[in-house]
């Protein structure tokens, strides 16, 4: 793995753009990692566009600036491709990840500058599946993981069975159908 | 042993408050500062700390409820940024004049106008006069350590001001990171009881705090005053070489980045410090003589040693997050400049205006700066010292 | 127990002279009227406003108070006492203080009605036990007499001069007595100085030991501002009361009570004669500006009836 | 530490020996502030008339007319301002109130 990743996450306020770069972020450190997650604030409410953004890396990160050039994309919500110039800067070798019900080919026609990588996730579909509702997250975070290759599947599905345990003491109900998401999402990724 | 985290700078700063557990918090939310009032007052719900908050109406309130808590006998802490702390203005004089050692969060944003609830330092570089002893933080780690230290270095009985422990809005305030905390008990033993001499609340001593003062005892008290200020640097490293102890953490009055053998340099505040060291990295791969000097310690201002520690530089810019508007810099190269005078004072110095109201800060501007540094090296002077970075042209 | 001043002129000074307010002044003798119903057990934390009684009581290096006092600024005298009872809160729970401690804060009408509102207005809504009082002397005295919002109509001040065409101030004052009461705090009072001292004592004595905030306008003449023979202070304020001008009354947990009804209403034009602050309302065209003060208070005056049941 | 001032109260502190905060810490210390020399006239209590009603000690600005054991004494001449207010309260004319240079008239 290189030294350091940078990922930009594009979602609308209050989808949980900013909640998915915190968990990732969360991951990466109980992996032993250097991170960073951090929003770009704005006056914005509720449905507005928003950016989140991470830097994990295995040395300490003393850059303190949003992220222009980032190696991997996540777009939570594909309504955003076209209103928002998603694949801004993504570097070569790099991919963006789109939660969508479409195939990376079809999407592909949108992206048009885009030569790089595109991965799809239906993370509605998963989520709706597993979790019950739409909560496209939990298996945005999985693919994430599965394209950058940031850290250990393994690893990271140990300490996400830990995280939801103690996130989700008070309804243990939901803590598999969310570890469930997460190993579906590692797996249906497509694009590659 | 630390304890490993990740928090956010404002986490991080209601974390050691609650760590403190001070006898008195009253603070009024305002953005990016509101975390740490927000934060804080869950633990006092959940009893996790046995700290009067006091939610006041103001941060004229919200200092004025300091000031007579802390005068009271109480530990007195309080957050806030931009407008807030420039409400709290008259009250920040006050509290220092009374010689009271509150500590308080600066999450620092643009002064309004316009209206800007971004990061900039036009904030407490505007209180910079109030007699509030200032200590800036690049990191959420170093905003949890100074605030530790901070408390110990105005409660210290040659220094008794207030302490202002600043960091900058949203890049660090809102930033998840890694940072090392320290056990409880370690904070506790390490910040210690708070025991004023003179206090209201004292029962054997009933005491009268903030006079009406004339021309005859004015001067003199305000005299007195900046001795304090004068006794700070030291306690300030005193605290330092403690903390150091306890956590193998080390921090000076400001911290040289590759700057011994250095060339050209740059004087910086907070995050941007983090920014640039990347960029000094990067040139010294290259074999550019780059370093920099990023301020901890404004107020007191430590003059000398900043002067000695820029001296052998051949180029030299400093970077201001505020316009003073005075028509000729920053507030910083004011202070830089005049530090120099004497002992290098022919050194060129070229000072940018930066990321007012939040405009972000690359690691290509930062480049540009050394850029255009090489350049005034190589001429041997400078003309335009007063510049902007960033800017749209 | 009966008020009996015999007894209670017993108890020790807490505003002792050597202090600088005016000779005549009302100020000082409200703030000995109010400290001197604290037991003589009970330790108290004076505050005060930016204003006459502050600046001559603690001129550096002399305290005229026998407590601990504590000034700051002119519009924070609630947030300061605020401050300072939560510091004996975390004190005292924390086991570092034994003494029972009360908490005062004296304010002008300037640094109460104007500038502290917002102050005293959080204070008393954070239910902090505290009592502020108001020494209300109708005027910015201690910068020369301005107008304040507690400035009466047509008074003659130097912000609000009587001149050809504006007869001084033109608007009425508010009722800060009411706003305060509005803040449903468990006790709010108004009261003035009165021969034997005993409404005065009793409302402090609620106000101070009644658990929670407190808040108290007391009518202190100004002999320099309102320009009467200094002697005749306490002449002044019985026509303040017994002209309705100012009617002594308090609200205790929400219970409105009249604490004084003149047995016969003066006219308003017996208060306003000796105070020279009103002296063109006599002249021949003025002479309906009195009529018009006398319709707003006979009107306040049903209104406040009403409210504490008296009609 | 340099705490007490009533010992050496003076206008010409200087700053080392001036109070942290302009601090005091000897309450009640005005008492040693005279104001006794702010008078043009003086009350005069007449002992003979003085029914120790009470109704003049409260009505003093000053603190200047002492109490014990629920009898008033006399001024305290060194902050009486001489505002007459007394005077002008007492019912049975147990005050006079005189011109400050009367009684060597």
């Amino acid at each position: 793995m290189k030294k350091l990743i940078e990922i930009r996450w594009h979602g609308r306020g209050g989808q949980g753009a900013k909640t998915a770069a915190l968990l990732l972020a969360d991951a990466a450190f109980n992996t032993g990692k250097y991170i960073q997650g951090f929003p770009e604030y704005g006056p914005e409410r509720m449905g507005a566009p928003i950016t989140a953004y991470n830097r994990i890396s295995d040395e300490k990160i003393t850059i303190h600036s949003n992220i222009y050039e980032p190696d991997y994309v996540a777009v939570v919500d594909q309504t955003l491709i076209g209103p928002i110039d998603v694949a801004s800067g993504i570097k070569e070798g790099g991919a963006i990840i789109i939660n969508s019900d479409k195939s990376p080919e079809e999407l592909r026609k949108h992206l048009k500058d885009f030569k790089g990588k595109i991965c799809t996730i239906n993370a509605r579909k998963i989520s709706e599946e597993t979790i019950g509702k739409n909560f496209p997250n939990t298996p945005m975070l999985g693919a994430v993981v599965k394209v950058s290759g940031i850290m250990d599947e393994g690893k990271f599905l140990g300490y996400m069975k830990e995280s939801f345990a103690h996130k989700f003491a008070t309804k243990p109900q939901v803590i598999d159908g969310n570890m469930k998401a997460l190993e579906r999402s590692l797996k249906e990724v497509e694009g590659i | 042993m630390g304890i490993r985290e990740r928090l956010s700078g404002n986490e991080s700063i209601a974390l050691a408050m609650k760590q403190i557990n001070p006898d008195v918090v009253a603070a009024f939310p305002i953005t990016p500062s509101t975390e740490i009032p927000q934060y804080f007052s869950q633990f006092v719900a959940n009893g996790k700390v046995d700290t009067e908050f006091v939610p006041v109406e103001s941060e004229h309130s919200a200092m004025s409820a300091c000031i007579g808590a802390q005068a009271a006998g109480a530990r007195t802490m309080t957050a806030t940024s931009a407008n807030g702390l420039a409400l709290m203005w008259e009250m920040l004089y006050i509290a220092s004049a009374m010689k009271l050692p509150i500590t308080m969060a600066c999450v620092n944003r643009a002064l309004s106008g316009p209206l800007n609830i971004h990061n900039d330092h036009s904030d407490s570089m505007g209180a910079r006069d109030s007699g509030w002893i200032q200590i800036y933080s690049e990191t959420n780690q170093e905003a949890y350590d100074n605030f530790i230290q901070g408390v110990r270095i105005g409660e210290h009985k040659s220094v008794q001001l207030p302490v202002m422990i600043c960091q900058d809005g949203f890049i660090t305030s809102h930033a998840v990171e890694n940072i090392e905390l320290m056990e409880d008990d370690e904070v506790k033993d390490f910040v210690g009881k708070y025991d004023p001499e003179h206090y209201l609340l004292n029962e054997k001593e009933p005491i009268a705090v903030g006079p009406l003062s004339l021309p005859s005892h004015t001067f003199e008290q305000k005299r007195e005053q900046a001795q304090s200020m004068i006794n700070a640097k030291k306690v300030i490293l005193e605290v330092a070489k403690d903390f150091y102890k306890l956590t193998g953490r080390r921090y000076g009055l400001f911290e040289a980045y590759k700057l011994e053998d250095a060339e050209l340099g740059i004087v910086v505040i907070n995050s941007t410090a983090g920014t640039a060291k990347a960029v000094v990295d990067e040139l010294r791969e290259e074999g550019i003589k780059a370093g920099l000097l990023k301020i901890r310690v404004f107020r007191p201002f430590p003059a000398d040693e900043i002067a000695d520690a820029l001296k052998n530089l051949k180029a030299l810019a400093v970077m201001d997050k505020a316009e003073s508007l005075s028509g000729v810099g920053g507030p910083l190269a004011a202070e830089i400049k005049s530090a120099l005078y004497g002992k290098a004072h022919d050194m060129p110095v070229v000072n940018y205006i930066y990321g007012l109201g939040g405009r972000d800060v690359k690691t290509d501007d930062i480049k540009k700066v050394y850029d255009d540094l090489m350049e005034i090296m190589k001429k041997g002077s400078v003309k335009d010292t007063y510049r902007y970075l960033g800017l749209k042209e | 127990m009966a008020y009996s001043l015999k007894e209670v002129m017993n108890k020790p000074e807490r505003l002792i002279g050597g202090h600088r307010m005016c000779a005549g002044c009302g100020a000082p003798v409200a703030v000995r009227g109010v400290l001197r119903a604290l037991k003589p057990e009970d330790r108290a934390v004076c505050g005060a406003a930016t204003g006459c009684l502050e600046v001559s009581t603690f001129l550096y290096p002399y305290t005229a108070w026998k407590d601990s006092f504590i000034h700051s600024a002119f519009e924070n005298a609630g947030a300061t006492i605020s401050g300072a009872e939560a510091a004996y809160n975390a004190l005292k729970r924390k086991g570092r203080i034994k003494d029972e401690y009360k908490f005062i804060a004296f304010g002008g009408d300037g640094g109460t009605y104007d500038i502290g509102l917002q102050s005293l207005s959080g204070a008393m809504e954070r239910g902090h036990d505290m009592v502020y009082v108001c020494y209300d002397n109708e005027a910015y005295m201690n910068t020369g007499i301005q107008r304040s919002s507690g400035t009466p109509i047509y008074t003659d001040t130097t912000t609000s001069p009587a001149g050809d065409v504006l007869q001084g101030k033109q608007q009425f004052n508010k009722d800060l007595t009411q706003i305060m009461a509005a803040h449903n705090i468990p006790y709010a009072a108004q009261t003035t100085l009165t021969a034997d001292f005993k409404d005065l004592y009793l409302k402090s004595e609620k106000a101070i030991y009644k658990k929670g905030p407190a808040f108290l306008n007391v009518l202190a003449p100004c002999p320099r501002g309102w320009r009467y023979n200094t002697p005749d202070l306490m002449k002044i304020c019985k026509l303040a009361v017994d002209t309705c001008i100012w009617p002594l009354y308090e609200i205790e947990d929400g219970n409105w009570k009249l604490t004084y009804k003149p047995r016969k209403k003066l006219s308003v034009e017996e208060y306003l004669k000796p105070q020279n602050r009103f002296m063109h309302l006599f002249k021949e065209k003025n002479l309906h500006l009195i009529e018009k003060i006398q319709k707003h208070v006979d009107e306040s005056w049903e209104e406040l009836l009403k409210k504490c049941g008296e009609v | 530490m340099k705490g007490n001032l009533a010992g050496h109260m003076k206008e010409n502190l200087t700053w080392r020996e001036t109070t942290p905060g302009g601090t005091i810490y000897d309450a009640g210390s005005a008492e040693k502030f005279k104001t006794g020399d702010w008078r043009a006239m003086k009350p005069v209590w007449i002992i003979e008339k003085c029914t120790q009603c009470m109704l003049c000690p409260p009505t003093c600005p000053d603190s200047a007319i002492p109490v014990k054991d629920s009898k008033r004494l006399d001024y305290d001449y060194n902050h009486c301002k001489g505002c007459g207010v007394c005077a002008e309260v007492c019912p049975f004319g147990a005050i006079d109130f005189v011109r400050e240079d009367a009684e060597e008239v």
